[in-house]
């Protein structure tokens, strides 16, 4: 440990900085990826990133602010909840560039971003999350899929509006019959464990689904789909998983024969771009929206499932993507950026 | 009294000769110096930090690395580990009392001012779940108590409209009324229906969180308008606690409201006629029913007095520390910090006010050790258990450093587990 | 056995308890312990046990140096011991009490209850005790709890055994049964410590008596000294045994109390419908055995009790379901009978104890605050007229003696604008000087013309401040009889029989 | 001088007269729930029919899944309700007491109201509910028998939370190290002990109040986990943070009873540990010489002490023993359940467990069901807001809250535990 500068050498005096919020680097979740974003490019450009984890969210200002004491170049805050301390340190420090995740700091509500050296990067989840309901609902032999999430925040509930919209799409299309349980979104209001640990509430959520008798499942909210597996496993019952963020098939070999599919969400990549495009000098304020067309967010191949799912699936699929790029399938979502 | 004193020699009592001589008085000062409770609590600190030490040496990857070959080049790994410890601790020094690397005493001085925003909150608090202790109280719902009060105030902060003074008073007052109400509760249930108290203020952290989780992702409620996240909007200019020491120092009027909360708590405890009743009931609560105390009525004052204590902490959250808007977390545990600050400063509204500053210090510094080391700010929770644990046994701490037992008997600690009154 | 302390001493921090002290018990000997309070009696005895470690000397048993590290070697050496403060589990049962520590079981570690109960049952059957094995402590009167502590002694085949002021509780007919439990257990050989403080009861069981004065051995004395120069040893001075005082003054009935009943939590009766009067200018003794029901009845009077009926009426005016906070407003002093449990805070300084009933209004509050400078010469004031023999008023009640503890809680009292003043048990564990005291001071309460209530369960007391003596057996009057009823009719009453010719009165 | 007019015989009767004291606790609770009960089942109006399903696809036997109309069981909930309501204020009128199955039985009614009125069109799964039960309920049985040992001894221990976490913590690593299960549990204890260790050493030797070292203790193992965690485990999650997992093993014939099989026999081996934990407990506790010392202790302990009993050893190797179970619970968390460790992952249970033995009275049997109880209120809130409830997903997280804190207030009150419990045993 010396004195974070990171001057080692010869190599580029550029310093990436990252804050988590209260999840943690480890939440399995977009926090994880976004570091992961930002370890990798940091490697790649041979310098020394800085990292902080809140605890707290009264921790996000002075972490902010310690990141720019310590001289930060480019500093990514991660989740809405950073959003007001990423907004006033980019104000005072008009030389640091910031990027946020998942929020666009107008905290002036005149549509723009507030300060030229933030760059959002947001996504449309529900897009994704649309494709994967739908694929949920043509896979599901019970009749009955179901998702629930850790905490109702904006984040989380857009996978589940998607994915219960998509559900439907599938039931007009087919004219089908297919629930999705754990999830209403006219109303806002499901079944959530409370929070993001592992642990009991989640499995136990997890077999509520199963008793009734869904055969996919959507966790959503860091890692407590390790529950759902734990679940799945102990019913005995073949029923599949759907992954959230990253394709789980790849990054958590364990459940591997469960995931049917991810919904994907560009993070790593995204925050792996603006880093290096930050070191080039080639930063620009412009927020980057993930969506289908931009492949910022997606659905993972079905790996394993390949032989299970219907043989059209994937054409449909395809189908249904090219309709929400070109607007004939209109996916939104209360929580939509 | 003359008279009474002398009297009272006749008693069975101790063989110490009658006149010390000035070197034995001289020796018998220094005793009491070296063993007693100052000493201790700065030992105590000392000892937390050598723990808090091991532990970032033991998981330093450079000081790891060293250790592979310590018995052919030891001196590399005691250079890490002084690496690895002096860069923490210096660290946690810039964070949270002045800071080298800033140009001037004026920017330099910034972390001690910080260390005194972060100091607020855990004061209050601290003062909340103390006075609860001086009751025989055992306040752990510093948590709900927080988000009640923050909620309250927070609302007003943001939804009404009112000329500048007044706002800020009226959503200091609401909120400290929230927190009175969350605390009111559970000194109620236990004085009308025995519920124990450590039940109920565990329970009642857990509605509070979701009864607030609800109202943030209610529109209407506590949701900003427009947005679809649990937050509040920021709240409006009117409502803020004015800076104290200009726009470049965060520190804030709310830690006025911590010092005349200290004030007030002292003034209470030592001072009033509540406080003595307080006191009483915390003490002896059998012998103040028979003195005609009204024992039920002052665990429901109690509740009430620690409960808005704690919701003054939650009202510096979001009107002086976090004002741009806030979320379900914004107890930031000070609830549970505050037992430990209640703790270390033996419910005494003095000792909480300074043990409050320190912890404030830990939290400050332990933001900068972060970002600076890359250690996990949880070491700053270890340090703070482990000095309330030697702090709680100065014997312990005697035998460690080998001091002399002072000539006192040993200090009986403060009551914090309720006596019960005998069933009447 | 033979028992045989050779030069004990126990010091507690500064204090020594027990100074060098010698002692001999013959085999089959009935050894009296005489001392006032904290003379180092209990100290000596919890040494012998095992309880304490002494810092100097040796116990021998018939002449081998015994060695305990804890009661457990004491009690295998033989040794037992009925301790002052029983040393039973309250939600035990008698049964388990007595197996405790030596446990015996059955198949899988199983307790064997029954062996328990048979010994129960034996022990009982041997001395004619009454005692049901299966009777939870707690629900037991105190009488019997003893009887549980000896057959605890006993079931574990003591040969020398110590009573540490076991009458204290006892009626004077149950004091006569166990005079006699004592004597036979002598006979079968065990040797017995018996400390008492009772000079009637060490006449008559005790071959020898040894006095112990502030840690020390003072004097060796036989049964038949008198009672005065037994006293003179104890105390180190002449005493004076009875209290002098004046014919009453009688004015008006104060305190009329009618079909008193109180029932405790547990749905218990433990008042029955007592009525009773007290005149201004007179001293009402309640006398009884412990646990008849005067603590309830004091605690009636003072609305601590929440399930109350009949009436309480005092100058005209009713108590009965009024907070504490009014009935001490409307001029009732209450001392209470637990001095450490409801008498003082211990943690408070003297002078916050002495304003601990007055502690929302003047003269001590003026607007929520407190008048320290008030309080201050207060307090010095009653420190010296009431003798507190302390540092100072700062210093803490609990580091007081019992009898200044009892000083403070009186002074508090009689400070105040009394209409009734009701003290239980107010010489409990005080020594002869203190006793005198405060005797005075409830004398002289009386002769300024306020009606009092005294609960005591000594009948010396009883028989020295009473006026008239009301008697108490499981929650009802017995009687209510002159003060100059004979002892032996009073100890009748204690044990539930009625007065004869009852409805006499002085 | 007068003469008396008291009179003349003896008023004193035999002692043990017992007389009932009118409590309108019971019957304000019923009257409470009562009119919730009509407030929700009938204002609150919903159509349709509630499947109740009683079997599992997997069991032996199939149990047929009965069928009942919403609002008509409603309705007719609610009328026997107010009816038992009467009932209850009529014997409490009477001074007689109401009987606790009286509870028991208006209890199990509200709750089929209840189940049927929010799962209105929807299936309860019974056996699913019961399961979810008893899973949620192991950390906290642990944790419970931990409290009731180390309380009855006489040592308040608010430090299960941090024994939880403790044993969640090493029985994760240790398993995930090894590969072996066993050594995972065996590992949970040790940690539990540990934390024990200090309590015991600064309560009992140091006599430092026993609620502040537990407290401490609690935050300062949450600090430690917390940073090994950040520092170590994250570093190389493949070797220290990926324990196996128990499997579930069913239990041949006993498995197969109708729902009860299905939700005590196919549990994972720490569940079937548990089972003999606490009727071990129970029978050591009152049947056993061991079980009557340690009982002693933690009720008078100078009387124990008189006996020839070590009070500080037996204090010191319960409080171990309490930590060694406490740590089982907290494997429970990685090896019986999710499989990690994580952060704080305990999340309260702690407190909890502790609300348990104190609401069981410190007895391992009541303390047992209160855990079941919160489990019960945990699950019913999952299931509901899967089914797809009318009430806002929060105010069914804050369910099994305010059961407790009704259960507590309204049913238990004034508790007495062990007599010495929290009191420094000082010897001269
Ligand atoms: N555990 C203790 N710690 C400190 N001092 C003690 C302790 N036990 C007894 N003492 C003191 O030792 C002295 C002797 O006490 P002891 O109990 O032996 O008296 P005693 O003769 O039995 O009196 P009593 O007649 O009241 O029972 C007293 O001054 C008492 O205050
Ligand atoms: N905890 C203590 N700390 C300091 N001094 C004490 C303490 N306990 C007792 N003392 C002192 O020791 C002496 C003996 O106290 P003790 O309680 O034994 O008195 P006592 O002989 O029982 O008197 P009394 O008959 O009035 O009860 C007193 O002077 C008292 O002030
Ligand atoms: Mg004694
Ligand atoms: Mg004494």
């Amino acid at each position: 440990a010396d004195n974070g500068n990171g001057s080692e050498g010869e190599a580029l005096d550029f310093t990436p900085c990252m804050v988590s919020d209260a999840g943690g680097f480890d939440d399995k979740s977009f926090n994880q990826l976004g570091f992961e974003g930002l370890t990798e490019a940091a490697e790649e450009l041979g310098v020394e990133p800085i990292t902080v984890e809140s605890a707290a969210e009264t921790d996000y200002g002075p972490n902010v602010e310690n990141l720019v004491d310590q001289g930060c170049d480019l500093i990514v805050t991660v989740g809405f909840l950073l959003a007001e301390a990423t907004g006033a340190a980019a104000a005072a420090n008009p030389d640091v560039k910031f990027t946020i995740i998942d929020d666009y700091v107008d905290l002036d509500s005149d549509g723009a971003t507030d300060s030229e050296n933030i760059k959002p990067i947001v996504f449309n989840t529900a897009e994704a999350a649309f494709l994967a309901g739908y694929a949920a609902a043509s896979y599901s032999k019970t009749g009955v899929v179901g998702t629930f999430g850790g905490i109702p925040i904006p984040p989380v509930t857009i996978f589940m509006d998607g994915f219960v919209d998509g559900v439907n799409h599938y039931n007009e299309v087919k004219d089908a019959d297919v629930k999705a349980l754990g999830w209403d979104v006219a109303a806002q209001n499901g079944s959530f464990t409370g929070g993001f640990e592992v642990g009991v509430d989640a499995q136990n959520l997890a077999q509520g689904l199963i008793d009734q008798n869904a055969d996919v499942l959507l966790p959503v909210g860091g890692p407590i789909f390790q529950s759902a597996i734990s679940a799945i496993r102990d019913s005995g019952k073949e029923i599949a998983m759907i992954g959230v963020d990253a394709d789980l098939y790849e990054t958590f070999p364990d459940g591997a024969d469960l995931f049917l599919t991810s919904i994907l969400k560009g993070m790593k990549v995204g925050v792996n771009e603006v880093v290096l495009a930050a070191a080039d000098d080639e930063f620009d304020g412009t927020p980057f929206v993930g969506t289908l067309e931009n492949e910022g967010v997606g659905i993972a191949p079905f790996h394993d499932f390949e032989g299970k799912v219907d043989a059209e699936l994937q054409a449909e699929l395809d189908e249904i993507r090219a309709g929400i790029i070109d607007g004939s399938i209109e996916v939104t979502s209360p929580s939509s950026p | 009294m003359s008279e009474t004193t002398a009297e009272a020699e006749k008693a069975p009592v101790p063989a110490t000769p009658s006149e010390p001589k000035d070197d034995q008085r001289w020796s018998q000062a220094m005793r009491d110096i070296v063993g007693g409770n100052a000493m201790i609590s700065v030992l105590a600190v000392f000892l937390a930090l050598v723990v808090g030490a091991v532990l970032i040496a033991f998981t330093d990857e450079q000081v790891q690395e060293t250790a592979g070959y310590f018995f052919s080049r030891p001196g590399d790994m005691l250079g890490a580990v002084w690496q690895a410890v002096s860069g923490a601790y210096g660290a946690l020094f810039q964070g949270s009392i002045y800071n080298f690397r800033r140009d001037g005493f004026l920017a330099g001085i910034k972390p001690l001012t910080d260390t005194l925003v972060y100091a607020t909150p855990l004061i209050v608090a601290g003062l909340g779940v103390g006075l609860a202790f001086r009751v025989g109280m055992f306040n752990i719902g510093g948590r709900g108590q927080m988000l009640i009060a923050a909620a309250g105030a927070g609302w007003v902060g943001f939804a009404l409209d009112l000329p500048p003074v007044l706002h800020l008073i009226v959503a200091v007052l609401v909120g400290i009324i929230g927190g009175a109400i969350w605390g009111g509760i559970v000194g109620l249930l236990k004085a009308r229906t025995g519920a124990h108290e450590v039940i109920v203020t565990i329970m009642l952290n857990y509605v509070a969180l979701y009864l607030i989780s609800f109202l943030l992702r209610t529109p209407g409620a506590l949701q900003a308008p427009g947005s679809n996240n649990p937050k509040t909007p920021a709240m409006k200019e009117t409502a803020i606690f004015p800076d104290l020491l200009g726009p470049q120092y965060n520190l804030h009027a709310g830690f006025l409201t911590a010092i005349a909360a200290t004030i007030f708590v002292w003034w209470l405890l030592n001072r009033s006629s509540l406080g003595f009743q307080f006191r009483a009931v915390g003490e002896n609560p059998n012998a103040a029913l028979v003195a005609g105390i009204n024992v039920k009525n002052i665990y429901v004052y109690t509740m009430l007095i620690a409960g808005g204590l704690v919701g003054l902490a939650g009202v510096n959250q979001v009107l002086g520390t976090v004002t741009t808007g806030f979320s379900s977390g914004i107890d930031a545990g000070i609830g549970f910090d505050a037992i430990t600050v209640a703790l270390l400063g033996r419910s005494k509204p003095v000792g909480i006010f300074v043990a409050g500053v320190l912890f404030g210090a830990f939290k400050a510094g332990g933001f900068s050790m972060q970002a600076a080391e890359g250690i996990p700010i949880d070491i700053v929770l270890v340090v703070q258990s482990v000095i309330v644990l030697f702090i709680a046994a100065p014997p312990l701490v005697r035998a460690i450093f080998r001091l002399p037992t002072p000539g006192t008997a040993p200090r009986r600690q403060l009551p914090i587990v309720t006596k019960e009154v005998k069933a009447k | 056995m033979k028992l045989e302390l050779r030069g004990i001493t126990k010091r507690f921090g500064a204090l020594v308890a027990n100074d060098h002290i010698d002692l001999t018990v013959q085999s089959g000997e009935i050894h009296a312990l005489l001392g006032e309070n904290g003379a180092g009696k209990s100290t000596l005895m919890n040494v012998l046990y095992g309880l304490y470690q002494a810092e100097e000397g040796e116990i021998l048993l018939d002449d081998v140096v015994q060695k305990f590290a804890g009661p457990g070697d004491a009690m295998n050496a033989g040794i037992g011991m009925v301790h002052q403060h029983f040393m039973l589990i309250p939600v035990f049962t008698v049964a388990e009490n007595v197996m405790l520590g030596h446990e015996q079981t059955t198949f899988g570690g199983r307790l064997d209850l029954e062996a328990a109960r048979a010994k129960v049952r034996e022990i009982s059957a041997r001395f004619g005790f009454h005692v049901d094995p299966d009777a939870l402590v707690e629900g037991l009167p105190v009488g019997v709890q003893q009887r549980v502590e000896i057959i605890k002694a006993l079931s574990r085949d003591a040969k020398v055994l110590v009573f540490d002021e076991p009458t204290a509780v006892l009626t004077p007919q149950e004091t006569d049964e166990l005079m006699v439990i004592m004597k036979q257990l002598r006979e079968s050989g065990t040797s017995i410590v018996f400390i008492t403080h009772k000079l009637r009861e060490v006449r008559e069981v005790a071959d020898r008596i040894t006095v112990i004065r502030l840690g020390k051995v003072v004097g060796e004395a036989s049964p038949t000294a008198t009672n005065t120069e037994l006293a003179s040893l104890m105390v180190g001075r002449a005493v004076e045994l009875t209290v002098a005082k004046n014919p009453p003054v009688l004015g008006e009935p104060a305190l009329v109390v009618r079909d008193l009943s109180v029932i405790d939590p547990q749905g218990q009766v433990v008042v029955n419908n007592v009525s009773f009067e007290v005149k201004s200018g007179e001293v009402l003794v309640i006398a009884g055995v412990q646990g008849n029901g005067q603590t309830e009845l004091t605690e009636a009077l003072l609305g601590l009790q929440p399930h109350v009926t009949g009436s309480i009426e005092l100058d005209g005016k009713s108590l009965r379901n009024r907070s504490v906070r009014k009935i001490l407003d409307a001029g009732v002093g209450f001392v209470p009978e637990d001095r450490t449990q409801d008498g003082v805070v211990a943690e408070f300084s003297i002078a916050e104890n002495l304003m601990l009933d007055r502690s929302t209004s003047k003269p001590f509050v003026k607007a929520g605050n407190l008048q320290l400078n008030f309080l201050a010469n207060f307090a010095r004031e009653k420190v010296t007229e009431f003798d507190i023999r302390t540092q100072g008023i700062d210093s803490k009640a609990g580091r007081l003696s019992g009898g200044n503890q009892q000083k403070v809680v009186l002074a508090r009292e009689l400070s105040r604008d009394l209409r009734l003043f009701v003290a239980a048990q107010p010489t409990r564990g005080l020594d002869v000087g203190s006793i005198e005291f405060v005797h005075k001071r409830i004398i002289a309460t009386r002769d300024s013309g306020l009606p009092v209530i005294v609960v005591s369960t000594e009948l010396d007391e009883v028989v020295a401040l009473a006026d008239r003596i009301a008697v108490m057996y499981r929650g009802g009057i017995v009687g209510i009889v002159p003060a100059d009823t004979p002892r032996d009719v009073l100890g009748l009453m204690m044990a539930g029989e009625p007065a004869p010719g009852t409805g006499e009165a002085a | 001088m007068s003469v008396l007019t008291e009179p003349e015989r003896p008023q004193a009767e035999p002692d043990n007269r017992a007389v009932v004291l009118r409590s309108w606790k019971a019957p304000i609770a019923l009257a409470i729930f009562t009119v919730i009960a009509a407030g929700l089942f009938i204002l609150g109006h919903r159509e349709g029919t509630t499947r109740f399903q009683l079997s599992q696809g997997s069991d032996l036997i199939q149990l047929p899944a009965p069928e009942l109309p919403t609002f008509a069981t409603g309705i007719i909930i609610t009328i026997v309700l107010a009816l038992m309501t009467a009932f209850a204020f009529y014997r409490v009128q009477k001074y007689r007491r109401v009987p606790i199955w009286f509870i028991a039985v208006f209890a199990v009614l509200f709750m089929t109201g209840f189940l049927t009125w929010a799962a209105a069109g929807a299936t309860v799964p019974v056996p699913g509910l019961l399961i979810g039960t008893v899973t949620l309920s192991v950390p906290l049985i642990f944790g419970a028998m931990g409290g009731v040992i180390s309380e009855r001894v006489g040592v308040v221990n608010v430090a299960i939370e941090g024994q939880l976490l403790a044993g969640a913590f090493s029985s994760a690593v240790i398993a995930s190290a090894t590969g072996n299960l066993y050594l995972g549990l065996l590992g949970a204890m040790v940690a539990g002990v540990l934390v024990s260790f200090v309590l015991a050493a600064f309560s009992i030797k140091y006599f430092v109040d026993q609620v502040i070292v537990g407290v401490v203790l609690n935050v300062l193992v949450i600090g430690l986990t917390s940073f090994f965690y950040s520092q170590v485990l994250t570093k190389d999650p493949g070797l220290l943070n990926t324990p196996p997992r128990f499997s579930r093993i069913e239990i041949p014939i006993l498995g197969e009873i109708p729902i009860l099989g299905p939700v005590l026999f196919e549990q994972t081996i720490i569940v079937y540990i548990m089972y003999v934990v606490v009727a071990l407990v129970y029978f050591c506790l009152f049947h056993t010489k061991w079980g009557l010392r340690m009982r002693a202790v933690g009720e008078h302990p100078t009387a124990a002490d008189t006996v020839g009993i070590n009070v500080t050893g037996t204090r010191f190797w319960n409080v171990s023993l309490a930590g060694a179970i406490a740590g089982l619970g907290g494997a429970y968390f990685t090896l019986g359940a999710v499989g990690a460790f994580g952060k704080e992952m305990t999340a309260g249970a702690g407190f909890i467990a502790l609300a348990a033995v104190i609401f069981g009275r410190w007895d391992p049997i009541r303390a047992t069901l209160a855990a079941l109880l919160f489990g019960f209120a945990t699950n019913l809130q999952n299931v509901l807001g899967i089914i797809g409830s009318p009430v806002p997903s929060e105010f069914m997280l804050m369910l099994p809250y305010i059961v407790t804190i009704f259960a507590v207030a309204g049913l238990v009150g004034r508790s007495r535990g062990p007599a010495a419990s929290g009191k420094p045993y000082i010897k001269a």
